[in-house]
């Protein structure tokens, strides 16, 4: 058996679709454990929020509602975006692809500056959990539970969503270089199922964080 | 990376380079497997001295070591040294590394550069929780209950918790690749229950892997954020739930024994019919069984939470799924006697190490049915007889296995034969150490002794002088195959391909194999254990 | 390209959805019926997007496996606080209806 | 044998030791089981033996489900044993003797319904239930008494109740079976058990000369309680008169018992369960009131009798 069946394959692989087949499994299989990384959190959420009903929402209604959806109509657009940089790959059109993915980081980027401007807004209105607090009395302890939820958990988000833009701008720079064919693109598809799956840690947090707490 | 044919042979993978650099950038397994079993080695001897100075200090009632601290500090650092850098990675990282792609006809694993990363990541957190433990230690135990850990403990909590989180992704790593290179890599011929039970546990162990530590991992980022801003989910203060932790930790922490004990039964699954010279008896219920242990071993973990104030409900529900998940290690070991069953058994080290397993994981086994009866449980938590319960499982079990494997293959890895009588010697002394050592904390625990007591009652010092002595025999019992498997290096006979006369790919291989496994890919025809003529004489080793 | 379009809309829609959700006066019960539109949202990324078909069997097993375990974990885990009645600062109202306790706190 | 060292001190003890001895049964059955035909084995089949091996069993179905069917059996009748007398232990008895157990970094603060206090040592009456009520001023701790088989992790902030009969009078060991850092070792005590005469000469000679409730009083005043809820004050608040065991209408449509959580929880958290037709002008008192006054005011507050005029 030759040594080298395509330019990218492995020796342990017999063809390429093979090793791009193998490559995609152990994405999805990754993206299983981050579903439990996240899932643990998910249990410390309904925890807190069961010891503490009144407190937790009325910590969540502090929360900034505009800023969580237009993040979300910006994640969910990249996802799209970077859905048609694929289906431009795959016929083979590489300058899409590379506008794709710029257009992807480009709203990935915004998606944290966003971010980071939320942060700013709650950390000027005191809800910073530890030390001196926005609520008192008997919400001030669910609402600090809700708060160390928060930043946790948009913390490990924002850390998933740079590691994105990281992994697409390198997928946009090894299209510059031409390195991607219409029938050789495994990096293209792995990041878009790592990409997607951050826009879907986004969505479940979504309801977690804005709209479940505004109801009581 | 082409294959290097010299003139008369091709290279095995121990001559095929030789700087420094050809080892610690290698994406070879095999040479990573060797890599893994040093570092194993060096973290299993620092955890066996932290565990010589615990029963040093047990010898008298009042503590032979100056301090409770330093004590505290012992068996903490004993517990995370032992679980997280010898027991969970140990057989998977350096046997399963080694075995699988030979086992299933592969050239490599799937992803052979996360492989090697998952080595440095093992070594940079095995380094940050040394430099830890070293530079002071943790007084918290190995299982970090919060709010001491979180609030009242001195120590370097997040250090050592950030070591134990980076050497997770490491063990997240390995999962990963062992999954999809079973699904992927098999050679041609191979389907399913053509697989070696090896490889079904190490499947079921990297499944465990894969959905266990990401809860660690978050557990411990909590933990550290309440640790680092004194304000967490875990808090009672401010109305977080300290048991919320102990739900979380457990989680993993359950499914994590299984990790350690299910590639012993794979390991013993092979050694077993290889010495009985016999097929293994009901190999697709010994399969399914290790399946079944590693998805029913997420159901159970609230059976360490039975008087923690857990709601009496939720204690009863784990009660029962605790004895569900008892009934498929049951089934197995009926199963490794009914290979043995009209079998030509052979008394080589690696199967005496084998029955050893089989007869400390049964005994350790069945007293986790103490444990699991709710009103028992009352009595006997957080006593000795839970430590002599793990220890039985995890030392007799996991550590007798992992010594069979070395032993089993030595002669595919190194291309070396050991020397059978010390080794069998060692074998025998090990088992006679470790029941000498366990067997007292039984009664210690019934008698009411708590864990992790620097100090204890005078009523105890018998049984706990007896533990200490047994323990002076065990550890001269782990030391021996230092020597006698370091002299086998140089002065071993050479290996024949086939020692053991086993089935299985690997035996198919060179001693110690060519750097790409096989010149050809074999095609397989018949079962895993087709130890068909049991009338074949076992060459006399 | 076309479906793909077809599959932002919806997603569009179903995150005004969940938007939408913060203003509707639902009764304590149907909570859960808020991480509905989230969900379908994470089906059709997964079924579109991410083509979870294909690729063989593989991507499909799992992911339904991180489903599976995420059950386990949230369901068995909040086993305990659900039937859990000891702790004073929720026990005044009548907002946990949890089954008769086992051992009535006196 | 072994009950000299570890006496069978009480009322659940026995019923602990049969199940602890069943066990011990089933162990050491399938352990001489396992053992016994690995030797059988090892000896009958060993290489070197020139018995015929026979035909190997083809068919292992038959094996593999009696056995399989067998442990299901056994395991699950040891679950109901267990779980039975679990739920028994669980269940304290409606008139047993609630003592207070307060524990603190690497000490037991015990007081009992007169007043009495003690550290490290816990007298209690013979063949009477005693209830603890126990709670922890830092981390996790766990009163464990193993001549009674009983133990329970004590949790801060929040109360835990573990019940036991004393049926033998002498003294026992008390531990602290959770790992509470740098004295974990030394938390120990005594359990004393002695008889209803002994215990009540006991109560009298430690006894301060006021019960928990007398001692409340002065906290009530001093506090400020009195202030608001003497019927006389200028603020409107709940009367407290015979308040302790009836139920209680809150302002959100909810009853709630008032037992003596509810009346910790409305002392630390006012807000949180607000009496119908009353404002939540309360202050909290979390923080303010240590937790030995605490137990003082409940008792007292317990203690204010329907018709006495306050």
């Amino acid at each position: 058996m030759s040594e080298n069946v395509a330019p990218h394959t492995h020796f342990q692989y017999e063809d390429a679709r093979h090793q791009a087949d193998s490559a995609i499994a152990g994405m999805w299989l990754f993206l299983a454990t981050e579903v439990l990384f996240f899932g643990g959190l998910i249990l410390a959420w309904i925890f807190c929020r069961h010891w503490n009903p009144e407190g937790f929402a009325a910590g969540a209604k502090e929360s900034v509602l505009w800023i969580g959806t237009v993040n979300l109509a910006l994640l969910i657009t990249s996802s799209f975006v970077y859905g048609l940089g694929q289906a431009a790959i795959e016929a083979g059109r590489v300058r899409m692809l590379i506008w794709c993915c710029l257009l992807t980081a480009g709203i990935g980027v915004v998606f944290l500056g966003l971010k980071l401007l939320e942060w700013h807004v709650d950390l000027d209105e005191n809800l910073w959990p530890a030390g001196p607090f926005k609520l008192h009395g008997a919400e001030a302890d669910g609402g600090r539970l809700f708060w160390i939820f928060y930043f946790v958990a948009t913390g490990l988000h924002a850390v998933h969503m740079l590691v994105g833009i990281v992994a697409v701008c390198w997928i946009a720079l090894r299209a510059r270089r031409a390195e991607f064919t219409a029938d050789w693109h495994t990096p293209v598809t792995v990041v878009g199922l790592y990409w997607s799956f951050v826009d879907m840690v986004w969505i479940v947090l979504y309801p977690l964080i804005y709209v479940v707490g505004r109801l009581s | 990376m082409s294959q290097t044919v010299t003139a008369t042979r091709v290279l095995s993978y121990l001559e095929d380079g030789k700087t420094l650099r050809s080892w610690l950038l290698t994406t070879d397994h095999k040479r990573i497997a060797i890599l893994y079993a040093l570092s194993i080695t060096v973290f299993f001897f620092i955890g066996g001295t932290a565990a010589a100075l615990i029963r040093y200090n047990l010898v008298t009632p009042q503590g032979a070591l100056p301090s409770a601290e330093t004590y505290n500090r012992l068996f903490t650092m004993h517990g995370v040294i032992m679980v997280w850098f010898f027991l969970v990675p140990a057989a998977p990282v350096t046997i399963g590394n080694f075995i699988i792609p030979l086992m299933i006809g592969a050239r490599d694993l799937a992803f052979p550069k996360i492989n090697l990363m998952s080595w440095y990541l093992f070594m940079a957190g095995g380094a940050c929780a040394l430099y830890a433990l070293f530079a002071g230690g943790v007084d918290t135990g190995w299982t970090f209950y919060a709010p001491l850990s979180s609030n009242y403990a001195q120590g370097h909590v997040v250090a050592v918790v950030a070591g134990i989180f980076i050497s997770g992704f490491s063990t997240i790593a390995t999962g990963l690749n062992f999954v999809v290179t079973i699904h992927r890599l098999r050679a041609p011929g191979l389907t399913w229950y053509r697989l070696p039970v090896f490889i079904w546990s190490f499947y079921a162990t990297s499944v465990i892997f894969l959905l266990a530590t990401p809860v660690l991992a978050i557990t411990l980022i909590l933990l550290s954020f309440e640790r680092i801003f004194h304000v967490g989910v875990f808090d009672p203060r401010i109305g977080g739930d300290p048991l919320l932790f102990q739900h979380m930790f457990w989680f993993y922490s359950h499914p994590a024994v299984y990790i350690m004990v299910l590639p012993g039964m794979g390991i013993v699954s092979q050694i077993i019919p290889c010495f009985s010279r016999k097929e293994l008896f009901g190999y697709k219920f010994v399969v399914w069984c290790s399946v079944a242990i590693a998805v029913i071993g997420f159901f159970v973990w609230g059976h360490h939470m039975f008087v923690s104030g857990q709601s009496p409900y939720a204690s009863i529900v784990f009660s029962l799924l605790s004895y569900f998940v008892a009934v498929p290690s049951a089934i197995k070991v009926f199963n490794w006697l009914g290979t043995m069953h009209k079998g030509r058994i052979h008394f080589n080290a690696p199967m005496i190490y084998a029955l050893g397993f089989v007869g400390l994981f049964t005994s350790g086994g069945l007293t986790g049915l103490f444990l699991a009866a709710l009103a028992a449980d009352v009595h006997l938590h957080d006593t000795y007889f839970v430590i002599a319960h793990f220890h039985f499982i995890m030392v007799g079990g996991m550590v007798s296995a992992y010594f069979a494997a070395l032993h089993f293959w030595w002669p595919k890895i190194t291309g070396r034969m050991y020397p059978e009588t010390i080794a069998r010697g060692a074998a025998l002394l090990m088992f006679l150490g470790f029941n000498f050592t366990f067997l007292p904390q039984y009664i210690l625990g019934y008698l009411g002794m708590p864990r992790r007591y620097h100090s204890y009652p005078p009523e105890f010092q018998v049984l706990n002088v007896l533990s200490s002595a047994g323990a002076s025999i065990l550890a001269v019992a782990y030391v021996l195959p230092l020597f006698y498997l370091g002299w086998s290096l140089f002065r071993g006979e050479r290996a024949p391909r086939n020692p053991w006369r086993a089935t299985g790919l690997e035996w198919t291989t060179d001693s110690p194999p060519i750097t790409r496994n096989f010149l050809v890919v074999p095609t397989v025809t018949s079962g895993p254990y087709d130890y068909a003529d049991p009338h074949t004489k076992l060459a006399d080793v | 390209m076309r479906h793909l379009l077809w599959m932002w809309l919806a997603l569009v829609a179903l995150g005004a959805c969940a938007f939408g959700g913060a203003f509707l006066p639902l009764p304590a019960g149907l909570r859960p019926l808020l991480m509905l539109p989230s969900l379908v949202m994470v089906a059709i990324l997964a079924l579109g997007f991410m083509e979870v078909r294909r690729g063989g069997a593989l991507p499909g097993a799992f992911a339904l496996a991180a489903i599976f375990w995420l059950f386990v974990l949230l369901g068995l885990g909040s086993a305990d606080p659900l039937t859990r009645r000891v702790y004073p600062a929720d026990q005044g109202g009548a907002s946990v209806p949890g089954p008769p306790e086992i051992s009535p706190q006196r | 044998m072994i009950w000299k060292f570890l006496p069978q001190a009480s009322s659940s003890a026995w019923e602990t030791d049969g199940l602890l001895i069943g066990l011990t049964l089933v162990t050491g059955a399938v352990l001489f089981l396992v053992f016994g035909l690995m030797l059988v084995y090892a000896v009958r089949y060993r290489d070197s033996s020139p018995i015929d091996r026979g035909k190997i069993a083809e068919k292992t179905f038959r094996f593999e489900i009696s056995w399989t069917i067998a442990t299901l059996v056994i395991f699950f009748g040891l679950f109901v044993w267990g779980a039975d007398l679990y739920a028994r232990l669980m269940i304290p008895p409606t008139d047993a003797v609630r003592i207070y157990v307060v524990a603190k970094q690497w000490m037991w603060k015990i007081e009992h319904q007169g007043g009495q206090r003690e550290i490290d040592t816990l007298h209690v009456p013979v063949h009477t239930p005693i209830e603890l009520v126990m709670t922890s001023q830092d981390v996790i701790h766990d009163f464990f008494v193993p001549a009674f088989r009983v133990k329970r992790d004590v949790l801060p902030n929040q109360y835990e109740t573990m019940w036991f009969t004393a049926e033998k009078t002498g003294t026992y060991h008390l531990f602290c079976a959770q790992f509470c850092g740098l004295d974990h070792a030394v938390m120990t005590g005594q359990v004393v058990v002695q008889t209803q005469a002994d215990y009540a000469d006991w109560l009298a000679r430690n006894g301060t000369s006021q019960t928990l409730a007398q001692q409340g009083e002065p906290l009530f005043i001093r506090y400020g309680c009195s202030g608001c809820h003497s019927g006389n004050g200028t603020v409107r608040a709940p009367s407290l008169a015979g308040l302790y065991g009836r139920p209680v209408p809150l302002s959100d449509g909810s009853v709630v018992t008032a037992d003596d959580r509810y009346i910790r929880d409305s002392i630390l958290q006012p807000k949180r369960q607000v009496v119908a037709g009353f404002a939540p002008v309360m202050p909290s008192f979390d923080g303010v009131i240590p937790e030995d006054d605490l137990i003082r005011l409940v008792a007292f507050i317990q203690s204010l009798a329907p018709e006495r005029p306050r």
